[in-house]
Parts: structure tokens; C-alpha cells; sequence
């Protein structure tokens, strides 16, 4: 599904933080009307008063409230930006270009006669935009099977939000949580055979995940993090290359069907 | 009133403000930020030939205040921009000019006729200056005889404004914009990227993978400003000034420098709308200090 | 147990760390800060045969991730150092070497026979490349034929270490490097600044008394990192890496890409005992990368 | 006086605030103990989360208390970094290289016999290192007199400090505190006929005070702000033009005797 919404540059406030040692959960609130946005659009956030970082950060809209022009982000602290995005103070003011990029596809709202079985496999940070693409999902009537993964237990983010749309399995890789080892590994993959995968995490792990699509002959998007410099389509820095050639994950994408890839 | 209109030649804009090529797309992705019609121009994507998918990924890589790209000219090549570009453009109510690239002459000289027969595109830029593609590119622009030699084909060909886009990377750049100037060049843009490169420390790998590419931002504004600055003394025909250009303040140093017109580039992606208000900050600009028009900013850096 | 030590032909550094020239004064200004027996070695200010004032005030102007100086060179002469600093920085427990600037060769040559004869100074840096005096100075470092010569001469009286600067001013500095090779040098530093310019928009004035001035700090990272590179390929000789190096990584992507050791510049003003914290940071790289000693960083950057 | 004390590079943490429209008095404490400083020395402060200041930046010492530990910084906001410092909040850490530069010479402890007079001359931010010598001038037993320049009554800052160390004169430009004219104007400059001039304030206003002390035959020295980039006689950037040709405002500075200086 593709983006309908203007793009635009909107101050955010931060409205109210969760943090851990890795990561935080952030909703930020705006003063104008939230423009329509889509699961798996991102948003581009520009970090103030950080040396270290020229360019605005890609984040994953985590959840939305329009009513309330209310936006989550789920931020993994792993550089300059994010650790200073994350460390931010309550009421800090942040700078966000937003909607960007297509939207994982949703299916025909459920029928009784016929309801698709859909798993949402996340890695790591990787779960941020599926969130909000559990909750576009059980507006259409589907209770998706969520299996995440994680080095360990610190890993496994928002648990109890997932649990609200769907069953949710678990593995850490230090078997701190939910069974030990990859998440392609888990034992719910033998015994499901979904209709529909969504998939977002580490690239190895998205190819691990395609590999078993294709072998399951099961229908599948994963969602792309290649580094971009605008996020609008303008530098063409965040190619991916498809069966199209080169696309721009930040228009193209980041949602992407296995089928255009070439893993 | 604050006239703020230049003319670079015979080519006239309502505003010194021009959008660099490879920063601004074809124009279109910027029209849900600001509204291109109060700017001077834009200068479109590289164009070559034929279609190139340009180099591998990654391309990117943030550095201190500013960034490398290893591109490499992607683009679907001419014959498409005629036919699938040009119609959703050519009513931009603003200068569009079209930046030519190629790895032979030839490549120029047929890219140039191409574009001469577009009503709407009042002149092209001339890329010589590329470090991201193996053949051609940058070589045009650092080797005095093919720069000599491209200059005057595409000249005998094209008849509309020929902007030459100069490289940074050379020891003497003067000599460089003299020999473009002499092969009848109607402008000169300047910078393009410096040739710069980044290592992942910790992977131990180059960040590109090209491993070399082209720096932009704010940190290369004082070796552009310096290279306008040569130029502008050493040739007649209107300087435009390129390099990390971000604010109202930076154009103002440029045109100083002797800019008649600048060019925003990597700025464009951090602050969609910066051309436009750069535009409003020159009016401004040149009120607080009696300047009537923009013109009279050009090369009117006071030296003691 | 990391082996820091690293040889740059006959002269061996404890460790790949050395400080600027211009940038560490001789020394003495930083023994409040850190130990400099704990880093490889010094290059101390810039010295000429005779004395020279330097340029007028104002000589400093920052610039985005950097600064942009036009000191030229101010220093007491070559031999007010032989006979009053000297014999007060004679014993560091460190290389001390004398960065060494002329307007004809023969300055070049009779500083360095001067220099020859103090014992506990195991080399010279020849400053080719210095963008901030008029006469000499760069000039040698941007033409082929000058460099030529001044490394030819200075090589023929000079008999200890020779390190010969670059100036990255140049379409290709691998042209250069070569040349000081064939001359003998014994080492290649690189890179000098940047030649910039800076001007305050608002009194319409350059910032620098020169107008134009040498640009410094992690702003040239990007374009220093390149040039090692590609001279690191060019030649044989030890190639020592210079360029907005203000952190353990920094340094440690110098050494992957072909450095053989390094020097911080502009981050002793920021941090006076930044050197010694890099010597340690690489013994810690080594560490978890599994390299036994620094030497093996050098070119050890993978390219697939 | 020389500085014979050691260069430390030290943290503070931000004590107390008192911020204006233009400026803000700054009081920093540290856990070391505080070298000891003399008054018209500087320190180097870093700004940090600043993109657009890369080196840092040399403010006087206002005042001291070496028995806390603590530091007063009176900083005025003219550009990027002194905004950012004087924006910190309270608790903010600040990394400062310290003392650095040479003292204001001070006369020998006072004799009934033998008082001598003295004035001190500031212009707007040029008070700041004035308030830390008019106390080491009060310790010697001296009560100098303090003529205190600036564009309107937000400029003159600390009066009440000064007032109690000696008699205090005000000029402003725009006559909303004090005579109205610039400093070298004020009636009192015609009265008195002072043994010993300190003055600090914007480059003209020194120059100005120059002459009058010339023309009064007076001793006076002088404190320069020349642009620095290290702070500690490393860059050579900061030279003054004087009668020993080019030196180092940073190292032989700030503080001048006028007999050293070209004006
Ligand atoms: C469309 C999109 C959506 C994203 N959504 C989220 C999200 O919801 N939550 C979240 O925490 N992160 C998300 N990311 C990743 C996030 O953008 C990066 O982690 C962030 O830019 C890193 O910035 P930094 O300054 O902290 O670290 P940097 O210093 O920029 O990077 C630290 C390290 O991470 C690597 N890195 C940086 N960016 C990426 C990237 N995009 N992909 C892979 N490696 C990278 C760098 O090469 C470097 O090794 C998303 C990325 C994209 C493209
Ligand atoms: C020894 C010394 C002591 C000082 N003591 C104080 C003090 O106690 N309180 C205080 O508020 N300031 C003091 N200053 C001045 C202070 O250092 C500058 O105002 C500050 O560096 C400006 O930084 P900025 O980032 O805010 O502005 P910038 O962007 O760096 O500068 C803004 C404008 O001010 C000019 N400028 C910057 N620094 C100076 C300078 N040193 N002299 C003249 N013009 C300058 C710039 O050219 C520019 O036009 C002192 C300077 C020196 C050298
Ligand atoms: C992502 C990217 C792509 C670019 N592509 C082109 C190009 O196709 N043709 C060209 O002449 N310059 C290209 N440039 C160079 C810019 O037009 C400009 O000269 C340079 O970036 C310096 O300006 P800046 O610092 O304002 O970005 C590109 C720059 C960037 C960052
Ligand atoms: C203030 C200043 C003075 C310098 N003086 C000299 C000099 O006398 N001789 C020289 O060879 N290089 C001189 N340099 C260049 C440095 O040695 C170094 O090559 C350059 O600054 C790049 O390194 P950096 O980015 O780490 O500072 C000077 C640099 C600065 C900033
Ligand atoms: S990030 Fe610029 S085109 Fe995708
Ligand atoms: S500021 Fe560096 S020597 Fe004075």
C-alpha cells in the first residue's frame, strides 16, 4: 500500500519515555493534525545538539494516536543519534520528517468463510513497526501469531502490547525467554503454515526468514534498513538491488515482498 | 523592494538560489516541502546516454558535518527523461536545468543535442567532475586537455546556457575554469565533491562500497568558498557557488566570495525547504545593509 | 602483551602516536597535561633559517568540525632553537623531530645541516606544504619539479631520518609521493591543510588577515584518509597519516588504510592529552582484534 | 604576575544560575580541588552537544572560592557557544582547562602612608575578570574606584558586587543608568587622577583608556580578548602585535601593560 499522505515537517514534543539499558520507548505528541500514516512507514528525526550525527535518523513508526496526534517510536540505542534521541529529557522538542515509505500490505479485511493465518516474525529492534501493523490487523478481524526473538530476555520489547492482538512465542538466543536459539529456529515454524509472513529485523535474519517463505511457498514482506542520507527519494543512497535493479528503499520500499528481492 | 532576480548570461532567475545536482531529484520529491516556483533554478539528477544502475550499496556514509556518496550517476539515461520526466516537470514554474554526464566525449556532445531539442530546459550543466564512476567523470575535470576538448564539442553543439561544473580536486583550480571559459563555457559551477573516503573501524572495511567517494556538507564550505573566491578573479563569466551551503549566512559568504548565484545541495536533505528560505534571507540580507539588489552582493567582500 | 613499537626505517617510534607540527608547540606546553614520554614521538613547530613574525592577527577562524589558521610559519629561527630550545626539550624520553620550512631550497638544506648536527634530534619533517606564506612554502609541495629538487638537496647534506609532508593541494597526490620516494625520502607524512577560506558574512570581511588559510580537524578526516590510501599503494616507504585524528578510531582507520604511524593535529587544542589516550585506546584495539602488534594494522583494511 | 601554578583539565558541575536577556553569572563547583588562580586568568571551556563550536572557548574568571572549590563564569551570549553555556541546565557537567594566561599586576599591600588610587574600567562583558581582582586588590587594602560601562542599565552587571570593594561610576549609552556617553566620557575621568588603571571591555573602549592613561601618565594595564584556539601557547593564533614583536595573548597575555602595546 502506498503512502497517500502528504510528506511534511512537523515538531514533535516528547510526551513520555520509557527507557531501558539498550533501548526506549518514545511517544511524542504535535500540535498540528498527525497527517494519515500507514504500518511500516518511518519516520526521518533530526537529532539536535548532537555533533556526531549530520544527517536525520530513519526511525519506524511504532504506534500512532490521531485522535490525540500522538506517535511511538521504539528506539535502539546503538550510536551517536539513538543514544542521544533515547536520552532525550521529557518535553524536548524533536524536529521529525514524516509519513515516508510504502506500507507492508494489508489483506482484505477477515471473512468467517475464510481467515488467512499471519505471522508477524520480529529480531531484535525489529519489532518497532510491528506494533502498528498488529493493530491494522486485528481492525481487519485477524489475530496474528507473533514470534519474536532476541538475544535475550531484555531483547523481547512490548510484549504485553502484542499479546492484546495474537499469540506471541519467544526465543532468546541465551534462552533467557521463550525457547533458545535463532528465531528461525523456533519450533511453532514446523508446525504453522502461515498464509502471510511479515518480517522485519538484522538482514541475516530477514534472508533466514525469506528462505523459509520460499520453502513454505508462503507469501511474505520484510521490511528493509538500509542507510539513507534524505529518506524522501532524493540522494538515492538507500538502493536495494531488486528484481527491478537498483529501487530506493526509502520510496520502493522499506517494505519489500520477497519476490522483488534477490536473496 | 529588493530586487533579487541575477542573470548568469542571457539565462535570467528570480533569485540566486539554484538546488544541486543529485540533492534535489528531479524536483518532484521536494514538491510536498516547499513550493519550487520561489527558487532561481534546479539542477536535475546526472544524466547520461544510456541508463546506469549506478554503483553498489552501501553509498552513503555520514562524516564529521557531512557525508560521502558513492552514487556512481544511476540514473535511467536521457531518452527516458524526455519521455517520462520532462512532461511531469517542464511546467515547474523555475529554471530546470539538466546536469549532463558521460564517459566519452561523444557521450556529452549527444546527451547535450538531446536535451537542446527540450523547449522548457533553458541550459545544462556540465558534470566533468564526478569521482564516483570508473570511466570518464572526474577525469574530464581534472586533465586540462579533456576538459578543453569537452567544453568545445558540447559548445559547437548546444546553443542554450552551458554551465560547467568544475572538481575540487585539483592542485590549480583557475587554470581549469580559464580553459572552460575560453571553450566558450557560459557559467562555472563549483564544487563538486571532494574525493574522500571512510573506514568501519571496527568491521575493518571501507564504509563504500566503492571505498572512495564524494564529500559534501558544511565541512568542505571553506575549500568551495576559497575555490569561488580564485575563480572569481580569474575569469569573467559568472560564478555559481556549491559546497555546504546551509543557511541564509552561507549564500551570502558565497556571493561575497563572488557567486552571482549558488547552488544548495546536501542541505536539501537534512531541511527540505532551506532553498526557500535562504531565498527570503538574502532579501533581508540585503536590506539591513542597503544592498538594492542581489547583483550587487557579488565579489563585494571588502578586503582591507 | 601488544607490541606498540612501530619502524619507520631506521627511526623507531614506541608507538604510532606523534603529535602535529604547529599544533604541540615544542612540547613544553603540554607537559602540565600529559607524560610525552608515553607517545611515539614530537614534531615540534615549524623552523625556519631565519626568524620570521608570522601574519598579522587575525590567524584563526573555526570552521564546521574544524579550524582554519594562518599563522605562517612565526617562529624564532633555526638557530635561536639550537641554542635556547634545544637544550630544554633535548631530553624527553620521545622523538623529538624538527618540522622544518623554507622560501628557497638552500633555506631547506642549511636548516636541516644545522638541525644534522643536534644529537638527540633523530630526524626531520620537511614542511613542503605550508599554505600560509607567500613565498615557498606550498609552492614546493604542489610542483613536481620543485619537490624534486628540495628533497634532492636536503637528502644529499641530511643523513638521518627524512620525513617529507605532502601537501594535499594537488590533482594527484600520488605524483608527488613518488617523486620524494625517488629523492630519498624516508617517509611520507600527509596530510597539511586544506587551503579554505573563511568570511563574517555580517561585516563582510574575510575572517583571516590572509583571506585564505589552512583548514584543519575531523572536517579533512574524510579527504586525509583518502590520500593515505592511495599513496599507501603508490609507494614503499612509510607513510605517516595526518587529518582531523581526534580519537582512537580515527587513528586506527589511518593504520588500516596504510599508515604506518599517525599524528594528531588540531585535537591537542581541544583535548591537550588526547595523544596518550589514542596510544593506549590502540593497544585495546589490538587486543580485541587479535593483533599482536600495530605494525599488523597497517593496510590491514579488508576489501571484498 | 606569572601563573605558577599547574594547567589542570577539569570537570565542574553547574552550581547556581543567574541568567539575563544577554548574559548569565555562571557558579561552578568541582570535586578536585581547585588550583590556585589569580585574578585576570582564564579558563578554556568545552561546549559540549554544540555542532557549531568545535574548539573552545576562553572566558575570565569572575570570582572564586578555593575553599568550595567553586568558580564563577560571567558569560555573555554573543554567539553559539556562549548561548549553550549560558542555556545549561543546573547539574551540567563542564569541562574546563585551567588557569591559564597571565594575572593583572597588583600593587603592593597598601600603607597608610601611601595609598595609592585606583580605577578599574569596564565595558559591558569586560567587568567580568574585574570583580576577581577588585577582591585581591580589596585584600591588599585597597578600596578602588569602579567606572562601569554600557549600552543601557541590562549591561551593567554586579554592581552591587563591586560596591563592595569601593565606589562605583556608571555610563551608558542610551543614559538609562548613570552619566550618558560612553566610559571614557564619564565627569569623573576628569577629577580624578588615579595611580593605576585596570581596564577590560571591547578592543576600541581599551584603546580609548590607552590614551587617557598616556595623556594622565598613568600605569595601566590592559586585558585583550584575541581569538584563541588552544588557549596554552600551542597555536600561536592569538598574537598581539607588541613592542617585542608578535606574542601570545594566551601565554603573555591577556593582560597587558599599554607600555607593551602598539596602540
Ligand atoms: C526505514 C528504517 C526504519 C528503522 N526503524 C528503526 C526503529 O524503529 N528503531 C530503531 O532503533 N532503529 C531503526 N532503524 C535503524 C536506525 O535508523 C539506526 O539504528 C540509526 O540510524 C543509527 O544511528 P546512530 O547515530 O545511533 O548510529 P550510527 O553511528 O549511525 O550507526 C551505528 C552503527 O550502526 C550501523 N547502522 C546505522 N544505521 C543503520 C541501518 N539503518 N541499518 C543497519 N545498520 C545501521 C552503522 O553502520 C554503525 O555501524 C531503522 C532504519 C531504517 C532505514
Ligand atoms: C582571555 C579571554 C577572556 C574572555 N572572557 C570573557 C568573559 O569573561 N565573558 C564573556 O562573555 N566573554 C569573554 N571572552 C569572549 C568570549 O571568549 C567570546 O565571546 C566567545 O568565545 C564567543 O563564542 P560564541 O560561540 O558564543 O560566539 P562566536 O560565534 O565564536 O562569535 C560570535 C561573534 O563574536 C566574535 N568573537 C568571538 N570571540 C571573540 C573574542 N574573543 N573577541 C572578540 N570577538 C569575538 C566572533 O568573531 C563573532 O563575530 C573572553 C575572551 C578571551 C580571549
Ligand atoms: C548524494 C549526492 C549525489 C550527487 N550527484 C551529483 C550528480 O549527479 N551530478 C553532479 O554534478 N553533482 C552531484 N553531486 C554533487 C552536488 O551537486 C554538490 O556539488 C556537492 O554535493 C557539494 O555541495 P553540498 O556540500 O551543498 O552538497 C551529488 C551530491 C550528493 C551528496
Ligand atoms: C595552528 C596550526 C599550525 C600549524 N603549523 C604547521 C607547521 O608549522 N608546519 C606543518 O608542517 N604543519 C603545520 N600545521 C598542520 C598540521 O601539522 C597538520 O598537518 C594539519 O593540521 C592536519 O591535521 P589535523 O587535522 O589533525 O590538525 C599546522 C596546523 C595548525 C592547526
Ligand atoms: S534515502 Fe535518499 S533516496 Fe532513499
Ligand atoms: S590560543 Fe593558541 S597560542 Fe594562544
Amino acid at each position: 500500500m502506498s503512502s497517500i499522505t502528504n510528506k511534511q515537517v512537523l515538531d514533535f514534543i516528547l510526551y513520555e519515555k520509557e527507557e531501558w539499558a539498550n533501548s526506549a520507548l518514545m511517544k511524542f505528541k504535535t500540535t498540528e493534525v498527525l497527517p494519515e500514516i500507514f504500518p511500516g512507514q518511518f519516520v526521518q528525526v533530526k537529532i539536535e545538539n548532537s555533533p556526531d550525527t549530520y544527517l536525520r535518523r530513519p526511525l519506524s513508526v511504532n504506534f500512532t494516536d490521531r485522535e490525540n496526534s500522538c506517535l511511538w517510536l521504539l528506539v535502539q540505542k546503538i550510536g551517536p543519534g539513538t543514544r542521544k534521541l533515547a536520552g532525550l529529557a521529557l518535553n524536548s522538542k524533536v524536529n521529525m520528517i514524516l509519513p515516508l515509505g510504502k506500507s507492508f500490505t494489508l489483506p482484505e479485511p477477515a471473512k468467517d468463510s475464510f481467515q488467512q493465518q499471519i505471522m508477524l516474525i520480529g529480531g531484535g529492534i525489529g519489532t518497532a513497526p510491528l506494533l502498528f501493523l498488529s493493530k491494522s490487523l486485528h481492525e481487519r478481524g485477524y489475530s496474528p501469531v507473533f514470534l519474536l526473538g532476541g538475544r535475550s530476555a531484555a531483547d523481547i520489547l512490548q510484549i504485553d502490547q502484542f499479546r492484546l492482538y495474537g499469540k506471541v512465542y519467544v526465543t532468546t538466543q541465551d534462552g533467557s525467554m521463550g525457547e533458545r536459539g535463532l528465531v528461525t529456529e523456533h519450533s511453532i515454524l514446523k508446525e504453522m503454515q502461515p498464509d502471510r509472513m511479515y518480517c522485519c529485523g538484522p538482514k541475516p535474519m530477514m534472508q533466514a526468514v525469506a528462505s523459509l517463505a520460499r520453502a513454505k511457498n508462503c507469501w511474505c514482506e520484510v521490511s528493509l534498513e538500509n542507510l539513507m542520507a534524505c529518506g524522501f527519494g532524493a540522494c538515492l543512497c538507500c538502493v536495494e538491488k531488486t528484481t527491478q535493479g537498483h529501487v530506493c528503499t526509502c520510496t520502493e520500499g522499506p517494505v519489500f515482498n520477497i519476490n522483488q528481492l534477490l536473496w | 523592494m529588493v530586487d533579487l532576480s541575477v542573470q548568469l548570461k542571457a539565462l535570467r532567475l528570480k533569485n540566486p538560489v539554484m538546488t544541486a545536482s543529485g540533492t534535489f531529484g528531479y524536483g518532484e520529491e521536494y514538491l510536498d516541502f516547499m513550493d519550487v516556483s520561489r527558487i532561481g533554478g534546479i539542477i536535475v539528477k546526472g544524466t547520461t546516454i544510456r541508463p546506469r544502475e549506478g554503483n553498489d550499496y552501501p553509498r552513503m556514509a555520514e562524516t564529521a558535518s557531512g557525508m560521502l556518496n558513492a552514487v556512481g550517476l544511476q540514473n535511467k539515461g536521457v531518452h527516458y527523461f524526455v519521455k517520462h520526466i520532462y512532461p511531469r516537470i517542464c511546467d515547474f514554474n523555475t529554471n530546470v536545468l539538466v546536469n549532463v554526464s558521460g564517459s566519452t566525449v561523444d557521450d556529452y556532445v549527444q546527451a547535450a543535442e538531446i536535451i537542446q531539442e527540450l523547449d522548457k530546459i533553458p541550459g545544462i550543466e556540465l558534470n566533468v567532475s564526478c569521482p564516483n564512476v570508473k570511466e570518464g567523470g572526474m577525469a574530464f575535470g581534472v586533465s586540462p586537455r579533456a576538459l578543453s576538448l569537452v567544453v568545445k564539442e558540447v559548445r559547437a553543439v548546444y546553443k542554450k546556457h552551458l554551465m560547467l561544473k568544475l572538481s575540487p580536486n585539483v592542485t590549480d583550480i583557475t587554470e581549469l575554469a580559464k580553459i572552460a571559459e575560453d571553450q566558450g563555457a557560459d557559467s562555472l559551477s563549483l564544487i563538486n565533491t571532494l574525493l574522500g573516503m571512510a573506514i568501519d573501524a571496527e568491521n575493518r572495511r571501507p564504509k563504500l562500497s566503492t571505498v572512495t567517494g564524494g564529500l559534501s556538507g558544511p565541512c568542505i564550505k571553506p575549500v568551495a568558498l576559497r575555490m569561488v573566491w580564485q575563480t572569481y578573479k580569474a575569469v569573467k563569466i559568472p560564478v555559481i557557488g556549491i559546497g555546504g551551503i546551509s543557511n541564509t549566512a552561507d549564500a551570502i559568504e558565497f556571493m561575497l566570495a563572488g557567486a552571482s548565484a549558488i547552488q544548495v545541495g546536501t542541505a536539501n536533505f537534512i531541511d527540505p525547504g532551506v532553498s526557500v528560505s535562504i531565498a527570503e534571507g538574502i532579501t533581508d540580507y540585503c536590506r539591513r545593509h542597503g544592498f538594492k539588489s542581489a547583483k550587487e552582493l557579488t565579489g563585494s567582500l571588502i578586503i582591507d
